[in-house]
């Protein structure tokens, strides 16, 4: 069927399980290590317990992993972001070929750099 | 000639020039960068406009011209970066032994105060050639104290010390501005810099009337509000022993070190709990509230009086609180 | 594909008139909905730079003023937002399978735990009100400088605090509010079924926005609850 | 010829216009709106100066003044440059120009329309119940305990329009990433959509932070918090910080949409490519990512440490960079070109000319020594009025008569056109040039009295003033008649290249019959024959 569209994918209801196990242990953990004294770290570990579950709502919940792993035309955001292509390259680019704010910029430093070098050889 | 007409504000300190220099060379650069690009719109403009049978010529662009254009601007850029960042350090690094002016601005007026008693409202009696260093805060909203003639500028905020300072070098009358908005009549809070020639400033200095000088009614201000009930001039008291502060670091009940400047010593009076000298408890009263700015400056510089001036300071500046050795408490 | 505009897709009533395809206009609305969350992202930066900079500077005050916040509710709270997110991230599943009954019923769960959420808020705000720990007139932390003699306590500082913690929580119930009025009109279009496996954009959307405000408050809890509570010396 | 179905003739009535979700009608709402308060803003900036005219306060109590200025600036910033071009020109031209049907979400770009006049009329509201008199920078503490005029009112209309500013810059950026045409790569762009690209990220990522600053006032106001009044413990230079990162940003958000419209005018009227598109649409962006690097360069006097005013002066040297980047490729575009002298070239001439000022002028006031003491004078205004008024505002008026014929299907009478845009040039340089010298000489900003011997400049820029006002109520009357005495507009008037012109004029509702497929580059413009006459004479 042509309703196959890509991101389409369902995930196991268990994965979600999980990931809501491991966030509510971790908000029990961040609790009870504030009443221990470890110095300057306390502040260290609430934050980093904060970015993990944090990391863990946007790769599973927000189904941000399960996008990055895939990469067709589309949907996907953090790698598209950063890939990597010569601007001059011109045969890409339907209208739904992927953002390409840093390619762009990459792509450009290679092209400076490339017409310098050319310059400075001839 | 023209009287009403003057393109140029007086430079009138020793940091006027300075920055005048720096504005005529941007003055030239800017006109020189502005007449190449004009000259070339307007050349190219005339030489290819439209004619019949002229096709335009199709250019790509040119690495090497871009590359230029960028760099050399860039190298321009930094040059006057840091000439205007020199310009900047002297500005705002008051050499020592400058005379210290207390000012506190109020909405819509400056009251100032001189180390040796008088004071001034909205005008500021300064002799030439003596460093002025003025230490200056707010009672309400912010202000600015800015002097076009002397090149100075410095916003002016209430609950802490902002300074700027300068040397006259031209006798005169200059405007004094308020150049931050502060309400209704920010326009009319305006006054003027008196600089005289010290024999007649001196003359203006002893023809006030003068109510003793800041750091004696600062003293007269420690004794009344009980202070040296606890802050002795020994190892005894209940507070810290305060001679000698002025300056130096201070080493704080929760592990960090400070340095006592009039900040530290301001928000130790208003509100003494920030910051704990190590080995003390917090059992000082607050103080904010109780006392005004003015009163606020003469304890500080009171307090200041009671460290000797910094080693190495050329001679005795004459800026120094006359009353200072006087003031010193009885060991 | 783009050669053909789709004839048949446009048969779609969900498919708008200047997509050329479904999932262009589905890649279109996740790809605006997290430019949005970034925007958010600022939004609250700024209020946590304000709470970064005078934590630095009072963080005797703040130790205090947290310590004064109730740790269970805060938890208990903590606990709630997560299991909201999980319904919301089975809500999407069911969708995607498209489970009617059981997308309703995961909607109005999260609903509930939103609305939980709230009411716990409510009371710990009720309990700081009570302390006349709110910000203004009759603020007053006489309580707390009274409990901590051994840290010294600036009220006005203290103040501040609350202030922020005030405008932090506030600004994120205000957040749960909007997100409550968007599930609610989730729950309803899901009610009347125009949500299948080929259309559930809507879901994943405002699925993204609930998780953002979790998230928001995965960071809110740390930093105002539990910014000292080991034992005193 | 008969009548053609555009989107201006296919549905009539006024819910047609007030439910529209067609980008090119909102962008009339939009175009109609900012009208009207860029004459409010224009009024009050008459009022100030003429109060100024005399040295003393005669015509207006100091109070009024305050608000006048302050509500000049308020009106002014987010009520009108804010969303001049990209609300006007970028709707409607975005997608069009890009070969799409129509912004990625229509109801949200309505959305925001409605957002925007719901602010418009908070701050009529508080403008007439007494106006506002903190400056449009709200500096606390007087915006917060001092003040006893309508700051919560114009703190939220501004938080509101904020939002609506928002909108429209999320629907670009995904219209720009998703919707593309076939064949339209990044790097056939056209170079005003680059512009609209940068705008919108400053857009998205600034304005979030001066909602909440606002939103912090109007709490401290309105709750007794404390955190930005000294007198309750809190640091009035964190609101400048703050404020400023938005602020300083949003400068580049008016001034980006309008190098947009001059890159894409130049290259129609001198029948070339663009020198240097990489270079063009590298340094948008660049210009966008060091725009917020730069804020505390407002702040060198405001009590900021030493070094922190070192690094922000660096810094602020680094984003003339790319600005002087554009002003070089512009000038060598020209070269060996076939340069013809339309109204929207002339515009774009004058928009060169008094931008290189402005830039030129903020080398003066990143130089920290001379900082001190031209900030917070006339300098720095004369400045940003060479930016915003010299710059935006050219922008805007070669924009509107740039793509008039596509967007209402009629010419504009020609002669008039020059004629208003070298008054508007002459207007605006009697007006602002005056002010850089009241700066070096010392005369405060928002002084409603000053010394007599400023009198004789403040006469000049209030004269020039009068002419300035003039060539803006022109091209309003013109474009006005034009709608229906005007004649009717061929597709591509000018021989652009741009996909908008190869529509028709005005375009239909779904802009294009079908989707075009782009196999040129941008700026194509050897293969695109010149019109035979450039323009349609009289």
């Amino acid at each position: 069927m042509s309703e196959h569209i890509k991101s389409e994918h369902v995930m196991s209801s268990k994965m979600y399980y999980g990931i809501w196990a491991a966030l509510m242990c971790l908000t029990v953990v961040t609790a009870a290590v504030s009443f221990v004294d470890l110095g300057p770290l306390n502040t260290i570990v609430a934050l980093v317990i904060a970015t993990f579950k944090a990391l863990l709502v946007v790769l599973f919940f927000m189904h941000v992993k399960y996008t990055s792993e895939k990469n067709d035309q589309g949907g996907n955001r953090i790698r598209d972001f950063l890939a990597f292509y010569p601007a001059g390259s011109q045969s890409r680019g339907l209208h739904d070929t992927p953002p390409q704010l840093a390619p762009c910029a990459c792509g450009l430093t290679c092209d400076i750099l490339r017409a310098a070098l050319r310059e400075a050889i001839s | 000639m023209f009287d009403n007409f003057p393109l140029w504000p007086t430079a009138a300190s020793t940091g006027a020039g300075n920055v005048d220099a720096l504005y005529i060379f941007l003055v030239a650069l800017s006109s020189f960068m502005c007449a190449a690009i004009f000259t070339m719109i307007i050349v190219f403009a005339l030489r290819y406009r439209r004619r019949k049978g002229v096709e335009a010529e199709q250019i790509e662009g040119s690495t090497v011209l871009e590359i230029t254009w960028s760099a050399v601007p860039l190298f321009i850029f930094l040059f006057i970066f840091v000439w205007g960042a020199a310009i900047y350090f002297a500005e705002r690094t008051p050499p020592r032994g400058a005379t210290e002016v207390y000012v506190v601005a109020k909405q819509w007026m400056w009251k100032l105060q001189h180390p040796e008693g008088p004071r001034e409202i909205n005008e500021l009696h300064v002799p030439v050639g003596r460093d002025v260093k003025l230490i200056m805060t707010s009672q309400d909203v912010i202000h600015s104290f800015y002097v076009p003639s002397f090149r100075i500028k410095q916003d002016v905020l209430p609950g802490r010390y902002t300074t700027a300072w300068f040397r006259a070098i031209k006798p005169g009358t200059y405007h004094l501005f308020c150049a931050e908005y502060c309400g209704t009549m920010h326009s009319g809070m305006i006054g003027q810099v008196v600089v005289m020639e010290p024999n007649r400033y001196e003359a203006w200095l002893s023809g006030g009337g003068t109510s003793g000088s800041l750091a004696a009614n600062g003293a007269s201000m420690f004794q009344q509000l009980g202070c040296p009930t606890c802050h002795r001039s020994d190892t005894q008291g209940r507070g810290p022993n305060l001679v000698g502060v002025f300056g130096k670091p201070v080493h704080l009940e929760d592990g960090r070190t400070v340095i006592a400047d009039e900040d530290y010593i301001r928000e130790s009076i208003v509100a003494p709990a920030a910051k704990i000298v190590s080995g003390f408890k917090p059992i000082m009263p607050v103080f904010q509230g109780l006392v005004s700015e003015e009163q606020l400056n003469a304890l500080v510089v009171y307090i200041k009086s009671l460290s000797p001036p910094p080693s190495g300071s050329a001679g005795q500046p004459s800026g120094l609180p006359a009353g200072a050795e006087l003031q010193q408490p009885k060991e | 594909m783009s050669d053909s505009p789709g004839a048949v897709e446009t048969q779609k009533p969900e498919l708008l008139h200047h997509f050329s395809s479904a999932e262009q206009q589905r890649d279109a609305s996740t790809f605006g909905m997290w430019l949005f969350l970034a925007t958010e992202i600022m939004f609250f930066g700024g209020m946590f730079c304000a709470y970064l900079i005078y934590r630095y500077w009072y963080y005797n005050e703040f130790a205090a003023g947290s310590r004064s916040i109730n740790i269970w509710l805060g938890t208990i709270n903590t606990a709630v937002l997560i299991c909201s997110s999980l319904t919301v991230a089975l809500g999407v599943r069911a969708a995607q399978m498209g489970k009617r009954k059981l997308l309703v019923t995961l909607l109005l769960i999260t609903m509930v735990f939103g609305v939980a959420f709230l009411g716990i808020k409510g009371v710990e705000w009720y309990q700081k009100f009570e302390e006349h720990h709110i910000p203004g007139n009759s603020f007053n932390v006489d309580d707390i400088i009274h409990d901590y003699p051994q840290i010294h306590i600036d009220p006005q500082h203290e103040q501040i605090f609350f202030s922020l913690y005030f405008a932090m929580t506030g600004l994120h119930a205000l957040h749960m509010v909007i997100g409550l009025g968007i599930f609610t009109f989730l729950t309803y279009k899901a009610w009347k079924g125009v949500y299948s496996p080929s259309y559930y954009t809507p879901v994943e959307v405002g699925g993204l926005y609930w998780h953002f405000v979790d998230i928001v408050w995965i960071y809110l809890f740390p930093l105002l609850y539990l910014i000292d509570r080991k034992p005193l010396r | 010829m008969a009548e053609r179905e555009t989107y201006l003739n296919k549905e009539y009535g006024i819910r047609s216009w007030l439910l529209t979700t067609d980008h090119k009608r909102i962008a009339l709402l939009y175009l109609i709106s900012i009208t009207f308060f860029f004459f409010i803003g224009g009024f009050f900036a008459l009022l100030i100066r003429l109060e100024l005219l005399t040295p003393a306060g005669d015509l207006v109590q100091a109070d009024t003044y305050n608000k006048l200025f302050t509500m000049h600036g308020m009106v002014m910033v987010f009520f009108f440059l804010i969303p001049s071009i990209p609300a006007v020109l970028g709707n409607f031209l975005v997608p069009l120009m890009i070969g799409a049907k129509d912004l990625a979400f229509p109801r949200i770009n309505l959305l925001s329309w409605y957002l925007y006049v719901i602010a418009g009329i908070m701050m009529l509201h508080s403008i007439v119940t007494g106006g506002v008199d903190t400056g449009w920078t709200f500096y606390t503490p007087f915006s917060t305990a001092f003040s006893n005029t309508k700051v919560i009112e114009a703190g939220l209309a501004i938080f509101v329009s904020g939002f609506s500013s928002i909108l429209t810059g999320l629907n670009f950026v995904v219209t720009i990433h998703r919707m593309r045409a076939p064949g339209m790569t990044w790097s056939r762009l056209p170079l005003f959509i680059w512009a609209h690209y940068a705008t919108s990220i400053i857009q998205l990522l600034g304005t979030p932070v001066i909602a909440i600053t606002l939103v912090l006032v109007v709490f401290e106001r309105a709750f007794n918090l404390g955190i930005f009044d000294p007198n309750r413990g809190g640091d009035p230079l964190l609101f400048q910080h703050l404020f400023w990162f938005y602020s300083h940003p949003a400068v580049y958000i008016m001034i980006l949409p309008s190098m947009g419209v001059v890159t894409e005018i130049i290259p129609c009227f001198t029948r070339k490519r663009i020198f240097g598109y990489k270079f063009v649409a590298a340094s948008s962006i660049g210009i966008a990512v060091l725009g917020f690097l730069v804020w505390a360069h407002h702040m060198f006097v405001a009590g900021i440490s030493l070094y922190s005013a070192l690094i922000f002066s660096l810094l602020s040297y680094l984003v003339a960079v790319p600005s002087a980047i554009k002003v070089f490729n512009w000038t060598a575009t020209m070269y060996k070109g076939s340069i013809s002298f339309t109204t929207p070239m002339l515009y774009a001439f004058g928009f060169i000319g008094l931008f290189t000022m402005g830039g030129l002028t903020g080398l003066f006031l990143a130089a920290l020594g001379i900082d001190v003491h031209v900030t917070d004078t006339y300098f720095v205004i004369a400045h940003f009025h060479y930016i915003m008024v010299g710059g935006a505002v050219m922008g805007y008026l070669a924009g509107m008569h740039f793509w008039w014929p596509k967007i209402s299907g009629r010419m504009y009478p020609e002669w008039l056109g020059k004629f208003a845009a070298l008054i508007v040039f002459l207007g605006f340089n009697l007006t602002f040039f005056p002010q850089f010298l009241l700066g070096y000489m010392g005369m405060p900003r928002r002084y409603w009295q000053y010394p007599p011997e400023f009198q004789v400049l403040n006469v000049l820029s209030t004269a020039g003033s009068t002419i300035l006002a003039v060539g803006y109520i022109l091209p309003m009357i013109y474009f006005l008649w034009s709608m229906r005495y005007g004649e009717p507009a061929p597709d591509n008037p000018w021989g652009a290249s741009g996909l908008e012109w190869t529509t028709q004029s005005p375009p239909t509702t779904f802009n294009f019959e079908e989707t075009p497929e782009v196999t040129w580059e941008a700026y194509d413009y050897e293969h695109i024959p010149a019109p035979e006459e450039v323009p349609v004479e009289r």
